[in-house]
Order: structure tokens, then C-alpha cells, then sequence
């Protein structure tokens, strides 16, 4: 129980301290950040229910005006800007990498690479596009143009959140939660 | 400073570290002040309350960190020189939880020969003699977490003296190890050629050193031959300790 | 943790939370699904910060930059498709319902949006979530992440005592399986004092 | 099991943590085994070397991991109750940093009184008051990392005392502390009332003791007063580190 509580108050810390990595803001208002990678890794290594409410404990965080999204950006307002929709979409992000990762019977190092792929881009992107789409009033496809810039890094990402839950599954396999 | 000759000392081609008008501080807070100190001798104590500074003094001298005025030498080299470093100054920290990086004994003990040069065969060679002469062959593949405090920092101890710096900086050595382990270490220590500057509080780990430095408040109190300072640091100690409450305490 | 509370003290600070927070959301919905109301909303608005004095509505102002970019973009796209008030009314629904937000942000304290937050999780305790169970993840949350940095640290710190190089991608997994194991060491140390 | 009478032991109806045929271990290891154990004594002292299962006992008193084998009780409580625990026991972790919760000196030492079910200006005032008897009111505010290894070590301690549980489980508590602190500690130690349960590697701590419990690979070599457990302690000690290698060691 105690373990739980740290363990998501840990991880919900690690996605504040990736914004620490300096990001860049693309034209749609959206920054390139490190934290999509700290929501994978919440997903992958916590596992599907414990990850989603570790990014839930950050975006309370946020919400309550703790600069912890890159930038030192939060507080209420980010939740109506045009990256509200990736915010809203962290969470079950984390839930379906987690959810890939625990129970698709596959290597772990595979299940993780498919699980933050899906949960990370995949689910993530539809929230994020819709999002944007909404708050500055584009079709769907238009919003999705503006995207893409950051498929790139997302790709890298998924590759890191993959090889730290597999070097996590060997030298501690205590440690990984999601796959007990 | 003690001029001595002698055994203890070392050629003149063996100078130690040098700290010249040396401070460091934090903000507001200063934590060492106008340290002069020519460490040359083969076996220097550091003794001293607790927050008198003496790690600090320690990270100093290793170059991790640097000071925030004067200047930090160590065997001619400048501390910022990271590669010359390691040929000259090795540490074993307070926390063996805050030196030990790698998850498993083997990779903890072979990366600070890797990192001096040598080969990942020679590298993993050395380290199964290591562990072989102390009797713990069957530590390689073990993982660090589940080792026990005193043979984390044994570990610890291991990993420095393979490097074979030519001064190695000891922060509390046989804290936490138990009695059969001290006394071999110590042995292991005293045979050792190279120079040792050692923190303690416990100014009986000091016999046969050449000098002892005492330490206080970030200030040098005495430092000399340790039949004079060790009796007078003591008698301080015992004075205080028989006060009821740390009144003297500043920080 | 520096916290986006604005210190200049305004008369909305003295307003409760909750008061606050259920004004902003009647607001929201109402800018949302009454196009009449964006430029009204957005005068209002503004209006408020000016009326908290200049550096109040300075700070604001700063609160506001992240979307600069994106304004020149839709502002840009809009001269060019040639829709303009269609594009004047979207960048000023933006620009409004952001601002608004903020503006809870910058006047309440953090104190007050604990207490207002564990009354609002209260109905939680019924599936097992205790106000104070909350309470404590966040205060876990707020120590760990200067303790993550400080770890980060200290992880290089013992790797520059022993090598010449930089740290190189090696140091990530130590650097993750030690902030599990603090993890761990800390539910230890809750445990240790009663436990949940 | 040494029966004694006198005033080192407590009246019945402070009955200590019992063991009956516990053991623990993980996956394919033992670490402990099968301990009987009825520790009512108020002084227990427990010694041996690194790795024999020390701190291991001490998790297991205070519930903080399951026997993998026999029971546990405490005071009659069951040691997964932590609420109960909380009046039963309190336990001084080896290492601070695998203690300290909080980022403030204030913090961390309210918790313990909070946990307790005082209210928050209650826990607030008692922290207070206990900084200011120990000559440290500065400290209120302090960020724990800035505090110095022993400083820290001093703050669990003095987190653990504020709780005033029936018993106390110390792991090494003077490792790193400076003499005066140690002296003063152990004068305070000496006149609380509980329980005292301390592992050490210096025997010479446990002067006054009722009780002595030497562990040697996870079983109990030795158990009894501490004239009769101590010499034999040292001998065998001795005679260990007197020998070059661990060839003793199986772990
Ligand atoms: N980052 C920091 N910020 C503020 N104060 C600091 C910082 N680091 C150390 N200090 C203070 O500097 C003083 C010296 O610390 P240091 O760790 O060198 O003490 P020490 O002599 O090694 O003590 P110990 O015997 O307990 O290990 C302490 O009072 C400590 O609180
Ligand atoms: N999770 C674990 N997995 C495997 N072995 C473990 C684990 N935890 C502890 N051990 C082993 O159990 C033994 C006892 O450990 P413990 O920490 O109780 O020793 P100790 O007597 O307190 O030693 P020290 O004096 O060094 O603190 C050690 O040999 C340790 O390697
Ligand atoms: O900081 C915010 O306001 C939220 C940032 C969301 C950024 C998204 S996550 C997926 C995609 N990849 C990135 O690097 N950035 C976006
Ligand atoms: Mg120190
Ligand atoms: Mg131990």
C-alpha cells in the first residue's frame, strides 16, 4: 500500500523533473518536451492503473499552480490552451502502455516498445489533435498537420521508455510493477 | 604546518594536494574559510564535529566541487583536469549509497578501471582477483541492493583501492563495518604506499599517522603531530559532551 | 516550490477557492456555447487585470506568452484564408478563457487550493481514497522532485569521482533504479510511522 | 533464554516483541532462522558481523517486512497493525537517507506526532520544543539535505524519541556522530524508560545491558548476559581478523 502511494508520488516527481529538460515550442503552441517520455515510463514501468494515477497526481499538481510543465508553465489555464488535449489524453496514455505491458504475453522489452508506442502516440495524438483541434477552432486534419513535427522525438522516446523498462526487468525485475 | 622528515613524508616528486586561502560556501552560508593547507604527508587525520565541514573539505580536494575562493591544487594538477585527477585522488564518500553507481558488484567494481584506460577483459579480470583475495568470489554477479550496509561500504572501499590513486581520501572508512573486517582493512590501509587522508571521529584510528588536522566551524583549530592535537581535541570533546545541550552548536 | 500565485496582493486573493473556481467554470461554459458573449468575456477580462494595478496585469501579461506563437500563426492563417472574423473571434475565445483560468491561478494561494482540493476529494474516501492519503502524495510528490535533482547530482558527483568522461547513457538506469529505491526506502519510512 | 529478575527487567505486563521459530528469506536464500526469541529485557544489545542478519532481525520486530517462516507478535499486537505499532515501536534505520521523509528538519519531525493523532498546531509546538532542548531551534526550517551525514542521523534519532514508543530499535545509532553528541545521546538513551534493542559493532556500547544476542549467519550463537556473550564476542572477533582472508565468509 505505502509502496503504491511512493511509487506513483515518484513517478508523478519524474515527468515534473523531465520539464526541466529544456524544451522548444513549435509554431502550434505546444512544446517539444521530455515529460510524454515520463508518461510512458509511468505506463510501462507502474503498470496501467497505478501509471494513470501518477500522471492524474501531476495534473492535480498543475492544476493547483505548481509550475512543473515545461517552461514552468500550470496552473488552470494550460487546461484551456492548445496543448489541453495532450494533457487530458497523459493519463490514459499511461494507462493503455501500461495495460499493453502487463498483459500482452510477449518479452518485455517488446511489450513495453508496443505499449508506450500505442499509448504514447497513438492514443496520445488522438487526444492531443482533438484537443487542438477544439481550442483553435480547426478541422481534425488541419490540427493533425500540426502534429506531426513532433512524431520524431516521440519515436525516440518510446525507443528510451522500451530500453529502461527492459534494463529494469534485468537487474531489478522487483522493481517493475507492471509485470509482477 | 609541521615540517617533518622521516618516513612518513614522501619525496618531494610526491606532492599532495595544496589548498591556498581555500572557502567555500553556499549562498549566505559559508562552510569552510581560508583554508591554507600543504598536505604532503603520507598519513593525515581529519578530525572534527559533526557539520564542522570535514567532507566538504574532502570534495574540495577531490574536485568535485570547486572552491568559491583561493585556489585547489593537488599533485601540480589542476583539479578541473578530471583525467589527471584520477591518477592522483580517489574517494570513498560518507553514504556508500551515495558513491555506489551500478546495480551489480562486478560492474560497480570494473568501471573505475575501465574508466582508467583499461580493456573490459582486464577490467573483469582485475575485479574477479579482487574479489577472490578478500574471499567474496561469490559477490560479482550479486546485486548491490541486496548487500548489507557495512558490505556496501566494503564494496565501496574495494572499487577505490583498485583504482591505486596515489592519495586516496577516506570520509569515516570503518563506519558501519564490523570488528575482523576493521582489522584487516586497517592492516590492508597501513601497508598501503599511498598517501591517506582519512576523516574520522575516532581519534584512535589515527596511531602512527603523521599529522592530524582538527577542524571547526570551517576553520583549522590545531594542526600538527598528533600527540599534540589528538589530547586537545579530545579533552574538548569530553568537556562538551559533558555539557547537557549543544549551546556551542552554531549551524 | 515556487508556486504561480501571484505576490501581489489583490482583492481577489481574500475570495474563497471554491467561490473562485465555480465562477471560472460558469464562465467557461458560458464563453464556450454563447459566441455573443467571447467579446464581452474578453473586456471583462482584461478589465479585471487592469484594475489589480500594473504589475498585477504585467505578470499576467507574462502568464499569457507561452501563446504568442500560436496567436501570430491562427492570426496569419486567418489574413490569409480571409476569415477574419471567424479568426478574430477563436484567438479571442482563447485568449480569454486562458486568461480567466490564470486568473484563479495567480490569486489563490496554495493552502487554499489544498483545502479546497481535499474537500473535493472528499466523496473519494468512499472508493478508497482518503483526503489525507492525497494530501501526503502530494507532499511525496513536492519532496521527491528536489530529491530526483539532488540524486541526479550526487549520481554524478560518484561518477566524476571515478572517470574523466562525461556521464554518458549508462547512467540512466542508475539514475532510474535509485530513485526506485528511494521509492521504496520512503514507503519503508512510512511504514515505520504508522503506515498509511 | 536468560532468566533474570532485578531492574533491568520490566514489569509482565510490559511484555516485549516475541518471536517464535521465525525466519525469513528471499527466493532461494536464508538469511534468517529459525529465531525463538522473547526479548522483555529494557537493554538488549545485539551483535555481529556484516551481513549476519542484523538489520534483517530489526525489520522484522518492527513489522516492516513478513516472517517466511513462525510468528511475530508485539507487545500482543500484530505487527502489520501499524497504527498499533506506532505506541510499540519505533526503529532508528541504519542509514538516515532510508529514513528521512521530508524536505524540512519541521516536517519530519512533526510527522511522526501527526501520525500519532496529535493536530497539527499540537505537533508543531512539540517540534519546537524539542529543537529548542537540544540547542538546535535554528534547524526548524532547514532543509534536510543541507544537513550534514551526522546531523541527519541525530534528526531520526530525535524523530524516534518524540514518538516515545514502548520500544526502541536502534540500528548502529552512533555511527557518525561526533563524541560530545554520542556522549550526550548516550547519557539521554540511558535514562529513557522503554526499551532499547541496539545492534552495534562496538561492545563496549553495551555496558549496563541486561541482555546480549550474538547473530552469526542468521541463527543466535550466543545469547545471555553480556559478561558471559561479550568476551566471546571479542575472541572470536579477534581471532578473525587476525586470519587474512574471509575464508569464513559463505555470503
Ligand atoms: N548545500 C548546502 N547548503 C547549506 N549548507 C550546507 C550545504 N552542504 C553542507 N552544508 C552545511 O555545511 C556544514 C558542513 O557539512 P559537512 O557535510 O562538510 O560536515 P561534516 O564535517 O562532514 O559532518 P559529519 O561528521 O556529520 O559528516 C554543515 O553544517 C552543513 O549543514
Ligand atoms: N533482498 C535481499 N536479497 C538477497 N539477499 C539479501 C536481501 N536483503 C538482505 N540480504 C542478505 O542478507 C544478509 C543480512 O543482511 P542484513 O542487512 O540484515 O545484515 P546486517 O547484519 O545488518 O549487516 P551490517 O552490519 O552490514 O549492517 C546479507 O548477507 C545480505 O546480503
Ligand atoms: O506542456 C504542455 O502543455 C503539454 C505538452 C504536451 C506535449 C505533447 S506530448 C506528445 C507530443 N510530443 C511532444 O514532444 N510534445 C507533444
Ligand atoms: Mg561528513
Ligand atoms: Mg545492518
Amino acid at each position: 500500500m505505502e509502496r503504491n502511494l511512493t511509487h506513483i508520488a515518484l513517478f508523478a516527481a519524474l515527468i515534473a523533473v523531465l520539464g526541466l529538460v529544456p524544451q522548444i515550442t513549435l509554431v502550434s503552441g505546444v512544446p517539444i518536451t521530455a515529460q510524454s517520455l515520463g508518461v510512458m515510463l509511468c505506463g510501462t514501468v507502474l503498470g496501467a492503473r497505478r501509471g494513470a494515477l501518477a500522471v492524474l497526481l501531476f495534473l492535480v499538481l498543475v492544476a493547483i499552480g505548481l509550475p512543473i510543465l515545461s517552461g514552468g508553465r500550470g496552473g488552470i489555464g494550460v487546461f484551456a490552451g492548445p496543448s489541453a488535449g495532450f494533457l487530458v489524453g497523459f493519463p490514459v496514455a499511461a494507462f493503455v502502455a501500461g495495460l499493453i505491458t502487463e498483459r500482452m504475453p510477449a518479452p518485455v522489452g517488446v511489450a513495453s516498445l508496443i505499449g508506450a508506442a500505442l499509448g504514447g502516440i497513438v492514443v496520445l495524438y488522438a487526444f492531443g489533435i482533438s484537443g487542438m483541434a477544439l481550442v483553435i477552432g480547426k478541422t481534425l486534419p488541419e490540427a493533425a498537420l500540426l502534429v506531426t513535427p513532433y512524431l520524431i522525438g516521440d519515436a525516440i522516446k518510446v525507443g528510451l521508455a522500451a530500453a529502461i523498462t527492459q534494463g529494469l526487468a534485468r537487474v531489478r525485475p522487483g522493481s517493475l510493477l507492471s509485470r509482477p | 604546518m609541521p615540517e617533518q622528515t622521516g618516513p612518513d613524508q614522501m619525496g618531494p616528486d610526491q606532492m599532495g594536494p595544496q589548498l591556498v586561502d581555500a572557502g567555500y560556501g553556499v549562498g549566505q552560508i559559508t562552510i569552510l574559510v581560508g583554508l591554507n593547507l600543504h598536505l604532503n604527508e603520507r598519513r593525515i587525520g581529519i578530525l572534527g564535529r559533526n557539520g564542522s565541514g570535514k567532507t566538504t573539505l574532502l570534495r574540495l580536494i577531490a574536485g568535485l566541487i570547486a572552491p568559491t575562493s583561493g585556489r585547489v591544487w593537488v599533485g601540480g594538477v589542476d583539479p578541473s583536469d578530471r583525467r589527471a585527477m584520477l591518477r592522483e585522488i580517489g574517494i570513498l564518500f560518507q553514504n556508500p549509497d551515495h558513491q555506489i553507481i551500478f546495480p551489480t558488484v562486478e560492474e560497480e567494481l570494473a568501471f573505475g578501471l575501465r574508466q582508467q584506460g583499461r580493456s573490459a577483459a582486464e577490467a573483469k579480470a582485475a575485479t574477479r582477483d579482487i574479489l577472490a583475495a578478500e574471499g567474496r568470489a561469490h559477490w560479482a554477479k550479486a546485486s548491490v541492493a541486496t548487500l548489507s550496509h557495512g558490505q556496501r561500504h566494503y564494496l565501496c572501499l574495494m572499487a577505490i583501492l583498485a583504482m591505486a590513486p596515489a592519495t586516496i581520501l577516506l570520509d569515516e572508512p570503518f563506519a558501519g563495518l564490523d570488528l575482523p573486517t576493521t582489522m584487516r582493512l586497517a592492516r590492508a590501509l597501513e601497508a598501503t604506499p599511498q598517501r591517506l587522508i582519512t576523516i574520522t571521529h575516532d581519534p584512535a584510528m589515527l596511531a602512527g599517522y603523521g599529522r592530524v588536522i582538527w577542524l571547526d566551524a570551517g576553520r583549522v583549530r590545531a594542526d600538527g603531530a598528533p600527540d599534540d592535537v589528538i589530547p586537545a581535541f579530545r579533552a574538548e570533546m569530553e568537556h562538551l559532551g559533558a555539557a547537557d545541550a549543544d549551546t556551542d552548536l552554531t549551524r | 516550490m515556487l508556486t504561480l500565485t501571484s505576490p501581489v496582493e489583490t482583492a481577489l486573493h481574500r475570495w474563497p477557492a471554491g467561490v473562485k473556481l465555480a465562477a471560472l467554470s460558469v464562465a467557461s461554459v458560458g464563453v464556450v456555447a454563447y459566441q455573443m458573449l467571447i467579446w464581452p468575456a474578453a473586456v471583462a477580462v482584461a478589465a479585471v487585470y487592469l484594475l489589480q494595478g500594473r504589475d498585477f496585469a504585467r505578470h499576467g501579461l507574462a502568464m499569457l506568452r507561452p501563446l504568442w506563437m500560436i496567436v501570430v500563426i491562427l492570426a496569419l492563417w486567418h489574413l490569409w484564408t480571409g476569415a477574419w472574423a471567424a479568426g478574430a473571434l477563436i484567438l479571442a475565445r482563447l485568449v480569454t478563457l486562458v486568461a480567466l483560468a490564470n486568473l484563479v491561478t495567480m490569486t489563490t494561494r496554495l493552502d487554499d487550493m489544498l483545502n479546497l482540493l481535499e474537500r473535493l476529494a472528499s466523496p473519494l474516501a468512499r472508493i478508497g481514497l482518503p483526503p489525507r492519503t492525497l494530501a501526503l502524495a502530494i507532499a511525496l510528490v513536492i519532496r521527491f522532485t528536489p530529491v530526483l535533482l539532488a540524486k541526479a547530482n550526487m549520481l554524478h558527483l560518484a561518477w566524476r569521482a571515478r572517470s574523466a568522461r562525461r556521464p554518458n547513457a549508462r547512467i540512466v538506469l542508475p539514475l532510474v533504479l535509485m530513485a526506485l529505491d528511494d521509492a521504496d526506502h520512503v514507503a519503508e519510512a512510512l511504514r515505520a510511522r504508522g503506515g498509511l
